[in-house]
């Protein structure tokens, strides 16, 4: 008797699993709950989130022009007027700094975005058919990467001449390596995973196979190596236009502010001090809110 | 067997390049397979045993062409795979099927069930569109889940629920064969005993064939109808399963039965322990490949290779590839090295 | 091992050849004439044509750059359009500055680096950590050029403690040896911290501890030495990043090096000396990337040495 | 309970993981003896909490992971109320651990020699040369060909069996009373597992000591162990010798679980599974951990949590169905012996 109970109750059926009452939260849920848990990152988020509005909206709230030129109230230290004080023409550095936020974004977006459209694709075909294909773009991707830092940047700035757009092409292309890098990598551990290959097993092309299932998982590592890319990005573009190699003036760009800041160090530190702090606060945002993605998006990291 | 031949493997190699050397050319093989040749009926399960590094994952991957082989033909259905293009080769998946090991890795987190369900079914254009949401809800009562289950995420359900929707998923397009890669190592015994039944059950009602790739023989004896014995990416031993359980004949057989954790304490039994690890199979050794562990081991079996063959006292279809297999049977050639010492100090350091 | 070099230092020949080629194509891509560049914008026609003939200009280019490499192959990198030096006489003096500007930089970031990132990972979470992480997230969004005006500003100019330009003596170097050098001992300590904190969760790590090994010597025997194999990547990688970063320390402190150099002579169009300090700084990370690569193999022994 | 003096008294020992979904209870309460110079199994599927058992006497867990409560009595004093340093000197030198995962769990930048001496430096002050001489007699003792020429290589030079040799001989180093072995042999394929199980067994003769053996495998079990306890999500819910247990398994769940095994020793036409599988922290039972899955349960079942009782000839049972408060069928006690494996 007690052996017929058993028996019965092993109906496949009928395993009715405890396990499905608890609702667990989807993937996105449950990022956003991993995202959330990490104070710092969300920080950094909603800063992000404040510079891009401002950056917007900002220059219709201000009263003053950043090309203002005011030659009586140059050089005069921050005040209730002045927030950040005037620079050397008596330009308003607050406003200036202001209207200069959207070159900043942009070229940080931008270049990045650009990068990531180039790079993306180069690693998954790297990385998915392998063989020749692979070497012979790995090799490339040698090459770009053995011009160190901003050297890159420079070099192609210097062929394409200076000015903001071409700024963003070189630190573009700059992010290539590193996006190209990553995404082969991912690409090759998505390959391997047995999902990828009962699906080939089905019979799947492999244009379904990349963009269903492994673009998927290329995507975590992209969207934390792009934020953090921006954040180099910014750094890289702000020190092209230091150089003079960037924006131009008049542009209210942070790096060439900095740049005629320099001239006046001696005397009047405040004018390449504001700009300076402007690119910390938002690489430094856009740092933290890539450590938080890191940490929220690596499956290693959970629990 | 009175049924038809569904798959025929012959001579099939499956040989991985090593790059090395100065210009990152092939300087070696890994020879992951070696040339081995069965048959599997239709409606039967033929188990493929073995330890890690013998070929028996690399065998099931290579039949069903998820890595492209080095040579042999495999025969399905009468029609060698290998000659097919990508295009044909699609387009012949649908009535092959694999089942994996890690119920973990086997589902894309990103799909519901219902997703990963049809799409299966799209890729092989199995049913109708509009009668795919039907097929979906049976499918799931078929492994012992619930329709509603369909629009639930991998990470909700347990390792065993995810092998059934695997499960589900190789018969959501009707095949004829199933590779089952490690299907259920990875499973708890009460879980694993519940899939393992659900299995036979399928077999039975859907004439279905499986290809058994496990290392764990308790339950390879269960499933199977005839069991292939792998060593170093070379068959030892094929046959019944009674056969191959009750009456081994190679020496590796012998020893990996032997070697097996019987659940009875009172279960006494002579022990072979064999010498060393399993050599690489970079270089495999010469002549029989097991000759470096073999407790029988003489020169002939350095130099010659031994063939699969079977004897005058064997069941039918049962054939091992031993030397001495008959002189072992009868008493006349007895061991030539220490099986009852696992302290074996005589041995020469590997090579690594 | 010697098969692993060899390799490695065959591969280096498409990187050098795609190095070369690129930089080569610099000057050819560059809109404007050389010749005229030369010249200068009132020469006449039959002049730019004497000088087009000379440079070989009106060689193919696959020519032009065999000529290029072969005569780059003994250091031979052309004259100067703005003094109508050879390019080698400008660099030789400068090369130095830059080099020792770099490798000091390198010592001071690892050093800092390594000390910040093993305190932090010891005790994870703790006061100490954070603010450790804190300070090297700055450190990490911080232009150096920005950070090396800040400090000419506070330490040169208000507190007097250090001359504001120049390069030389000791008390020259410490400011943009830090200004150069902050970056990487932030990159380098999150670095160390991270590879710590893996290492710390390893399975020989719990095999250490139920062998009754004193924590201490669990965290700095086992653990470091474990730790410090993916660090020594990143010192290579951030070697190149700042020998490129010189490029804008210098001009901050007005140091007579390549960086500036490079940059003066893009402002003039001066492009033998930017293409040969491009090639000069790329062949030295390449090689730098190329040791720091053979000494990971030597010390991860579990990389397959054929 | 036996009539052996016991090396090591486990009383109910809880230890929880504090995590963000809140406190997962991976050992609730556990209790069994090892008695001195035998081998006592414990055996459970993943989640039983037999490896942070395991990893609990010896107060190897970790962040978030704590001790709450308990005795663990080792030679008579408790573990628990032991410093840090004081715990030091036990760890393998008195009590030693294996793990499951040969590969990973030697250091891969110090050498087999390194590794081996450490431990006779740390618990018997001895220098590389006397170490060195003592670590060659453990490798010979494991088993290991050529041991001066191993001394020198580094662990990826081995393969995983010599890997788990190596392991053996830096746990006896110090010939330890007990050894915790936590799924010695569970990455080892089946021959190289005959030869460390052999191995274990036959060291265990030679030196005296008691073995904890931690695995799923009830083979391992019946081949190795003395007696056995089962664990069924963080408590033992069967204490008994190995041979009552495989002869005469009295819980639901030890008996579910022979019947779900396939038999390598014969054939069997069909396998008898558990249903349902194991529930997840965050929804525990509050009654009998298994009344969801058992076949013979009721209200009681689901209500209350049984204890762990001893129900004659040493043998313990955390089941309803053993006790006079038992209102379920009352045929399940005298249709007893057709639930063993032997029927």
């Amino acid at each position: 008797m007690a052996n017929q109970n058993i028996e019965q109750n092993t109906d496949h059926s009928e395993v009715e699993l405890q396990a499905m009452n608890v609702k667990k939260p989807s993937p996105w849920k449950d990022f956003y709950k991993r995202l959330k848990r990490n104070k710092a990152a969300l920080i950094g988020f909603y800063t992000i989130v404040f510079l891009s509005i401002v950056s917007i909206v900002g220059p219709f709230l201000l009263s003053m022009d950043p090309s203002d030129v005011d030659v009586i109230n140059k050089f005069s230290r921050p005040s209730a007027e002045h927030w950040f004080g005037t620079d050397h023409m008596g330009r308003d550095i607050f406003t200036r700094i202001v209207y200069g936020m959207k070159y900043t974004l942009g070229v940080g977006f931008g270049s990045v975005f650009l990068g990531a459209i180039m790079g993306v694709p180069l690693g998954i075909v790297a990385g998915y058919y392998g063989g020749r294909i692979d070497s012979f773009i790995m090799r490339l991707i040698d090459i770009l990467l053995a011009f160190p830092g901003i050297l890159l940047a420079l070099a192609i700035v210097s062929i394409l001449g200076g000015s903001l757009v071409n700024v963003t092409i070189a630190v573009a292309i700059y992010a290539i390596p590193g996006f190209a890098r990553i995404v082969r990598g991912s690409t090759l551990a998505a390959k391997k995973l047995e999902y990828v290959d009962a699906i080939r097993a089905l019979g799947s092309s492999d244009l379904r196979i990349i963009f269903k299932h492994i673009l998927p998982n290329v995507s975590s590592p992209v969207i934390v190596n792009a934020t953090l890319y921006i954040a180099s990005a910014i750094l890289t573009a702000a020190g092209l236009s230091f150089l003079g190699m960037g924006a131009q003036p008049p542009m209210p760009e942070w790096g060439a502010m900095l740049n005629d800041g320099r001239d006046y160090i001696f005397d009047a530190g405040y004018i390449a001090f504001f700009p300076g702090m402007a690119i910390v606060i938002v690489v430094l945002a856009f740092n933290i809110f890539g450590d938080g993605l890191r940490d929220a998006l690596d499956p290693k990291l959970k629990n | 067997m009175s049924q038809k031949e569904l798959l025929k493997v012959k001579n099939l190699k499956q040989y991985f390049p090593i790059k090395g050397g100065i210009f990152g050319r092939t300087v070696n093989n890994v020879k992951a397979v070696d040339d081995i040749s069965f048959t599997v009926h239709e409606g039967e399960t033929v188990s493929v045993v073995g330890e890690s590094g013998c070929g028996k994952s690399t065998t099931g991957r290579a039949i069903l062409r998820l890595d492209n082989p080095t040579d042999g033909t495999v025969e399905f259905d009468g029609v060698n795979l290998l000659d097919l293009n990508k295009k044909e080769m699609r387009k012949m998946r649908k009535d092959m099927q694999i089942i994996f090991q890690d119920p973990y890795a086997s589902l894309n987190p990103r799909q519901t069930v219902r997703e990963t369900l049809r799409e299966a079914m799209a890729i092989q254009n199995v049913v109708p569109k509009e009668k795919r949401a039907d097929r979906i809800a049976e499918l799931l009562e078929t492994v012992g889940l619930q329709p509603y289950h369909a629009d639930r995420y991998p990470h909700e359900f347990s390792g065993g629920q995810r092998q059934r929707i695997g499960i589900a998923r190789a018969l959501s397009v009707d095949p004829k064969l199933i590779v089952c890669d490690e299907a259920v190592s990875a499973l708890d015994v009460s879980i694993q005993a519940q899939v393992l039944n659900l299995l036979k059950k399928f077999q039975k009602e859907m004439n279905l064939t499986y290809l058994f790739i496990s290392h764990d023989l308790g339950v390879v004896r269960h499933i199977s109808d005839r069991v292939i014995v792998m060593y170093l990416g070379k068959i030892v031993e094929v046959g019944d399963k009674k056969s191959i359980f009750e009456n081994p004949q190679h020496p590796y057989t012998k020893a990996l039965l032997s070697a097996i954790p019987v659940p009875d304490p009172d279960h006494n039994k002579d022990r072979i322990f064999l010498q060393g690890d399993v050599p690489s199979p970079i270089d495999p050794p010469t002549g029989c490949r097991f000759h470096t562990r073999c407790p029988f081991a003489t020169e002939r079996c350095k130099e010659e290779t031994p063939e699969l063959r079977s004897a005058g006292y064997m069941a039918e279809g049962h054939q091992g590839a031993c030397h001495y297999m008959e002189l072992i049977e009868s008493g006349e050639h007895q061991p030539t090295r220490e099986t009852s010492n696992v302290r074996m100090l005589d041995e020469e350091p590997e090579k690594v | 091992m010697t098969t692993y070099i060899i390799r490695r230092l065959f591969q280096l020949i498409p990187v050098l050849f795609g190095v070369t080629l690129l930089v080569f194509l610099l000057m050819h891509l560059t809109p404007g004439n050389p010749a005229q560049l030369i010249a200068g914008e009132t020469a006449s026609q039959s002049t730019i044509e004497r000088i087009e003939v000379s440079m070989g200009l009106n060689d193919p280019l696959p020519v032009q750059y065999v000529n290029f490499v072969t005569d780059v192959a003994q250091l031979d990198f052309g004259y100067s359009y703005r003094n109508n030096t050879p390019v080698f006489e400008e660099i030789k003096p400068r090369f130095w500055i830059t080099m020792e500007l770099a490798i000091y930089s390198t010592i001071l970031s690892i050093f800092i680096g390594l000390i910040a990132g093993i305190v932090s990972a010891v005790r994870q979470y703790s006061v100490r950590d954070v603010t450790i992480m804190i300070i090297a997230l700055f450190g990490m969004s911080m232009p150096n050029f920005w950070l090396g005006l800040m400090l000419m500003n506070w330490f040169s100019i208000q507190l007097g403690w250090f001359p504001p330009t120049g390069w030389g003596s000791a008390s020259q170097i410490v400011l943009p040896v830090i200004t150069l050098g902050t970056a990487g001992a932030a990159v380098i300590a999150r670095m160390t911290r991270s590879s710590m904190l893996d290492v710390i969760s390893q399975d020989y790590i719990r095999t250490a501890r139920a062998k009754g090994v004193h924590e201490q010597i669990v965290i700095y025997r086992h653990a470091l030495k474990n730790a410090l194999i993916p660090v020594v990547t990143v010192v290579g990688l951030q070697f190149g990043t700042l020998l490129a970063g010189t490029v804008l320390t210098e001009t901050v402190f007005s140091i007579n090096g390549l960086g500036r150099l490079v940059i003066d002579s893009i402002m003039a169009r001066d492009f033998p000396v930017v293409q040969a300090c491009i090639l000069i700084i790329s062949v030295i990370f390449v090689v730098v990337n190329l040791i720091v690569d053979i000494s990971y193999t030597l010390l991860n022994k579990r990389i397959d040495m054929d | 309970m036996s009539t052996n003096e016991s090396i090591l008294e486990v009383t109910d020992l809880r230890t929880s993981f504090f995590t963000e979904g809140g406190e997962v209870k991976a050992v609730d309460g556990v209790t069994f003896d090892v008695p001195a110079g035998k081998t006592l199994g414990i055996v459970g599927e993943s989640g039983s909490g037999k490896s942070i058992t395991a990893m609990s006497i010896l107060q190897l867990i970790s962040h978030p992971g704590k001790i709450k409560g308990g005795e663990i009595k080792f030679r008579g004093k408790n573990l628990l109320d032991l410093s840090e340093k004081e715990m030091r000197k036990i760890r393998g030198n008195q009590i030693s651990m294996i793990f499951q995962e040969p590969m990973t769990s030697l250091n891969p930048t110090y050498t087999v020699g390194q590794q081996i001496r450490e431990s006779y430096k740390i618990h018997q002050g001895l220098g590389k040369k006397e170490g060195s001489k003592r670590a060659i007699e453990m490798l010979k003792l494991v088993g290991i060909p050529s041991p001066e020429k191993r001394l020198d290589q580094y662990p990826f030079e081995l393969s995983g069996g010599m890997r788990q040799r190596v392991m053996i001989a830096m746990a006896l180093a110090c010939k330890p009373d007990l050894l915790i072995a936590d799924e010695p042999t569970t990455a080892l394929d089946v021959t190289i597992q005959a030869q460390i199980l052999e191995l274990i067994k036959e060291l265990q003769d030679e030196l005296g000591m008691s073995v904890v053996m931690i695995t799923h495998d009830l083979g391992v079990v019946a081949e190795t162990c003395d007696y056995v306890a089962v664990m069924y999500c963080g408590k033992v819910v069967e204490y008994a010798d190995v041979r009552t247990l495989f002869k005469n398994p009295r819980h639901p769940y030890t008996v579910g679980l022979l019947k779900s095994l396939p038999r390598s020793d014969r054939d069997q036409e069909e396998l008898t599974p558990i249903k349902g599988t194991v529930p997840s922290p965050d929804e525990m039972p509050v009654g009998c951990r298994f009344a969801p899955r058992c076949p013979f349960a009721t209200n009681l079942c689901h209500e209350k949590l049984p204890s762990l009782d001893d129900v004659g000839d040493g043998e313990q049972i955390r089941c309803w169905i053993y006790t006079d408060e038992w209102n379920g069928d009352p045929g399940v006690k005298v249709y007893e012996p057709e639930r063993t494996t032997e029927g």
